[in-house]
């Protein structure tokens, strides 16, 4: 078992998968020889071939919507786009077509594609690579979204995203690419879908993050841990479909409730947990629903990101806020 | 300066709009007479039936509906050069191509009845569903192409988009994409003159449209897309260069929108009935009735009762549609993934039981 | 002052600041001779001429895009998506540069352009031309986000929009286009962007709701009245920022709170509204809030949309269960 | 078949890569030697910027940097031939332009920095920002060429985009307006051969990137250019067709992109030392210093004493970037609206009194 960053994880469970799937082919703007840009195809084609690992012309439309029509012909791409910020080409082909074509074909066609895309801000890299863009695709129907969080659920998740037969965009925080390393068993074993994690058990609080942001969440709930508060840390991970019964569950038990995540707060992923958790467990709670999130702007160039990130301190201060009210 | 490169585009017809041969050599096929009478019988299946579509939809049994009235030439030239294991992609007036590879006329009501169910075709499963998202779908046939050629399977892509779907940034990446993977693509742009309201001259600057493959580094060929001889010879070339792994072709059927857009349209506010009369004088299936006649293989008692097997198979199909019913309300949810998420599941038991209440 | 449908008063808009300020020009597809597929602009390029009516070539994000260089050179853009599903395209260039031009550089560029589109299902419109896609541009930073529920509203929305020097993105509810008649005065008079419009006073809930679901949720208020139960009905307009004082202030008077909107519930505008008064009021709130939305699946087609949608039956069962907790 | 279109690409230089005339008749403003000397300074200003903004990403003082170096002479050559009132639509490394234009060093290293005041140029206050997501400024360029159109005011609008840029489909969208609309835009595509890792072969199946222009029925024509003295005749001669209302051009501008993509690539992983080291030798600044010394216009005290200015310039630049510091948290609200909503006005004081705590 080797020690792995995040994106090596990426990388085994893509190689995982072309080796033992012939169907599956991976395709981006240069994932071939360059290995991509932040390295999460390196080598693929090199021991895959080209026509496994292909470069594609630089076109996010294109390859969002060549990737649904090699799907739906029975190969199972794996599609990169580069920076977070370049995914919005692939809108349009994804609710109007990877999302629907399986239900308005009433089962006959559909779409076992994977659109992996690099998320969030942190490693001051330049305009439009830094975005936060989950809730997008979270409110379109027929996709899955997910956000890994740690080396080992990102070669759990990416294997399961590969594997399911429809739709899933897989977004992948850049923080965490190089963060640390985890043992991770390279067996091609996939972890289930449309399920959150609990990644620490408390009693106090209940803590719902995703993506880079369960960094500063983890290390919150260390510090507050000293000073005697226990924080359960949910990692979402299945953006959209969410997994209420676990989060519910949890509330139920804490009483209370603070979401932490990098984008826009407002109609962010947030808000749907928030909201539903207030429905469903009003009489649970014990103070209101707190969001640590990304302010409503745009991410700022670098100089200012972590200012815009919430920091440990704002996450704290956050919690604290659910603890105390 | 000096020339670095140059291009032409060259333009395809057999049959005038008198019904006359513009060229001595006839394609294989068209020295038949049994698959000419073939293609004539489906355009006029497919006009008979596109006249019933309006009819229904003008007394409230159809939602919108896209006529192709004019296109018949363009469309079952299309389909009659395809092999069952190529795959099509349409836009959403393509039922000439569609009933050739199988499609049943229900289907075609059914979609334009509001009805997911006409998704569900009866032709090769493999071909795609209706693109109304103009141009879109140019990019699933590079997809589907390039399925075929790494699988080196000896099938081609098929994909139709109008004039004014040349305007859309897909069409271009996929033509460009196409032309440098050399895949086993055909783009078909069936130039009827119009978008909506807006005529070719506003859409692009462009002489040809088949000249916008100079721009992918492709072939580009210009067809009288009212000929059905030359369209299904250009579509076999086009084809067979496809299939045996020579690369993608642009071509550009001439021709015309005789009808509305659709039936929600009202073309006589931005063009004139001289254009309009005009366009019918050239329409496909004159030409090529004429055709058949002068050399004695039609006339008007066979005429006759073709329209009069047509209006029957039409009918047969209409009254199936008729008899379709509305899906149960949980459909709606039924397809949405292989395996539905807990909330899904939720939402579509609440749905199904107001379903039941309020039917 | 002449009785119009919303629809007619969305070109009285258009032409007025056509004729009032010579930077307005409108543009789209078919909008011209055609005057607009569903009338919008009709008779706009007859009075006001080729070069401030025109037809673009079929290219949405070329309209968005265009429409963004006319804005930031002094121009203000009017112009049209033709039906609701093909908005996509136009994603890249609000979000990336509609929405972030002006803080980007620092105020030195700003884009004032409106982007018209149609919205939400119910007139047996064929496939992609019944969605509902508010909550796409209600996370876009930079981006305000109406949705008009009346024709005197839609008038006055629409002028405050083509005014304000920002992007707004103006969502038109096609089933409410011709559905009724209202007086509506021609004088130019803009209404207030970022604020809600309480429609109707009531002591017992607050029902919040925006474009055409205030239809039904007008009617299900009137019928529970009958019934002795007071509704408090809010027209949200405002998408996009919303106007929380006063929703948080009915809420505080009501206690009670059902949400009622047409787009798929998960990660809806509805999320966030329910979220924020959640946390804001919890201790005035009586019950669960209530959502009454579209399912998490795409708009059917046009057999079943009346299925998907929520009708009156629903959202009465909705504000019950509210009524009742 | 018959030919019913045709079309030819042509290609300019006037200067080869040894410096020595490829044409008899130069262009006016090349007869005029300050004119290319003061080019040519530009140019080599650019390239001392350059060398220095790289030390400084190497030194941990700015983030990613995108290099120019190699395309000088596209750059200037552009600025040369705009006037302060045409509008200019950037991509992310045409230094040279802005410089001509006015943009101070200062900005561009603030933006390379990751502070957004570096867009707020000093240049003429019209010109575009950058634009990183690829080829979307084409459309912004149709637009504000449009404005020109509809104001009637004698102004163009150029845009740049690199060779990578030319596969997507906004690019060919603005073409096509552009030609449909005959709009005043010029439309320069940097072809420096790669996108990154992806060589212009596995881009596109076009023998050029000019021919582009042919999809939307537009005149294109390609440069060679390395060469200051084509690139600047041939943006006129298109400015001029533009201003004076005779249409768009496509200009595509052959060159090469020598140093890695930007700091944050390794481009040996992908292409191979002789081909830089042959790009070297055709590199713009060498053949425009060797005809001015051949004309007597230049000779090497006068170079030392340049590159003496340039870097004294640039330090100036670089010290005024170091001094910059970082801006008030609370800046990242100022600019969001004109009028800013309530909810962001709150998150603007949260945001500050954080900032304020914890700097
Ligand atoms: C992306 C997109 N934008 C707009 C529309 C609305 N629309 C439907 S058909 C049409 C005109 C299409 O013209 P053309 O491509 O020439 O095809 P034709 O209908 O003439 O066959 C338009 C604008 C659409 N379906 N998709
Ligand atoms: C829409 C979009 N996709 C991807 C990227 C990431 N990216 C930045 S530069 C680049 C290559 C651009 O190549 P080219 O257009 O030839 O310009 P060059 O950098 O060579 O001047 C890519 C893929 C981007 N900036 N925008
Ligand atoms: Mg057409
Ligand atoms: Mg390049």
């Amino acid at each position: 078992m080797a020690k792995v960053t995040m994106v090596e994880a990426i990388t085994l469970a893509m190689a995982y998968e072309l080796e033992h799937d012939p169907s599956v082919v991976v395709l981006g703007e240069d994932v071939g020889v360059n290995g991509g840009v932040f390295r999460a195809t390196a080598g693929l084609q090199q021991r895959f071939g080209k026509e496994r690992v292909m470069d594609t012309p630089l076109a996010e439309a294109l390859i969002a919507g060549m990737s649904i029509g090699m799907a739906a012909q029975g190969m199972k791409p794996v599609a990169e786009i580069q920076f977070s910020g370049f995914i919005y080409p692939t809108v349009d082909q994804m609710i109007n077509h990877a999302g629907r074509l399986r239900t308005r074909t009433r089962g006959r066609l559909h779409v076992p594609m994977v659109l992996r895309a690099p998320s969030g801000g942190g490693i001051h890299a330049p305009e439009h690579h830094s975005e936060s863009n989950e809730a997008l695709f979270a409110h379109m129907p027929g996709i899955r979204t997910l956000m890994p969080s740690s080396p080992a659920r990102a070669y759990g998740l990416l294997l399961a995203a590969i594997r399911d037969p429809d739709p899933v965009v897989f977004l992948e925080p850049t923080r965490l690419y190089r963060l640390n390393k985890q043992e991770v068993e390279d067996n091609g074993e996939a972890l289930p879908l449309d399920t959150c994690f609990v990644l620490r058990e408390g009693e106090d609080v209940t803590l719902v993050s995703w993506g880079a942001m369960l960094h500063e969440t983890l290390q919150a709930a260390a510090k507050l841990a000293e000073e005697g508060a226990s924080c359960e840390v949910i990692d979402l991970a299945s953006v959209s479909p969410i997994d209420f019964e676990t989060i519910l569950e949890s509330v139920e038990k804490t009483g209370r409730l603070a979401i932490i995540h990098e984008a826009p707060k407002n109609c962010g992923v947030g808000a749907e947990i928030a909201a539903t958790v207030a429905e469903k467990a009003i009489y649970s709670l014990k103070a209101p629903i707190e969001r640590v999130t990304g302010y409503d702007i745009p991410m700022p160039l670098f100089k200012l990101e972590h200012d815009y990130i919430p920091g440990m301190e704002r996450v704290i201060q956050g919690i604290r806020k659910v603890l105390e009210a | 300066m000096k020339t670095v490169a140059s291009f032409k585009i060259q333009y395809s017809q057999y049959l005038d709009a008198e019904g006359k041969l513009t060229q001595k050599k006839l394609p294989g096929f068209a020295e038949n007479r049994d698959e000419l009478l073939k293609m004539y019988r489906m355009m006029s299946f497919v006009r008979v039936f596109d006249t019933k579509a309006i009819a229904l939809q003008r007394t409230g049994q159809l939602g919108t509906y896209a006529s192709c009235l004019g296109h018949e030439a363009t469309h079952v030239g299309i389909g009659a050069a395809m092999k069952p294991e190529d795959v099509f992609f349409p836009m959403y007036r393509e039922y000439g191509t569609q009933f050739w590879r199988g499609v049943k006329p229900r289907e075609v009501l059914l979609f334009w009845g509001g009805d997911e169910r006409g998704n569900n075709f009866s032709g090769p499963q493999h071909d795609f569903a209706w693109a109304v998202p103009i141009a879109t779908q140019c990019h699933h046939a590079a997809g589907a192409a390039m399925a075929f050629k790494l699988r080196k399977e000896k099938r081609a892509a098929v994909s139709v988009i109008g004039d004014g779907g040349t305007s859309q940034g897909d069409f271009y990446e996929s033509l460009n994409v196409a032309g440098a993977w050399r895949l086993p693509a055909v783009f078909v742009v069936s130039n009827n003159q119009w978008a909506i309201s807006v005529p070719l001259s506003a859409q692009t600057a462009c002489e040809t449209l088949a000249q916008k493959a100079i721009a992918a580094g492709i072939e580009g060929i210009q067809v009288d897309g009212n000929d059905i001889i030359a369209v299904r010879d250009i579509m076999e070339y086009s084809l067979d260069k496809a299939r045996s792994g020579k690369g993608p072709t642009l071509v550009e059927a001439l021709t015309y929108r005789i009808s509305d857009h659709t039936t929600a349209d009202d073309a006589s506010r931005y063009r004139s009935k001289e254009e309009v009369e005009e366009a019918k004088r050239k329409e496909p299936l004159i030409r090529i009735r004429k055709y058949l006649t002068d050399i004695g293989a039609w006339d008007q008692k066979k005429e006759d009762k073709l329209l009069a097997e047509c209006t029957q198979q039409v009918d047969a199909e209409v009254e199936l549609y008729r008899g379709s019913g509305k899906p149960p309300v949980e459909t709606m949810f039924d397809h949405m993934f292989a395996n539905l998420p807990e909330g899904l599941i939720a939402q579509r038991k609440a749905a199904a039981e107001e379903g039941r209440q309020h039917g």
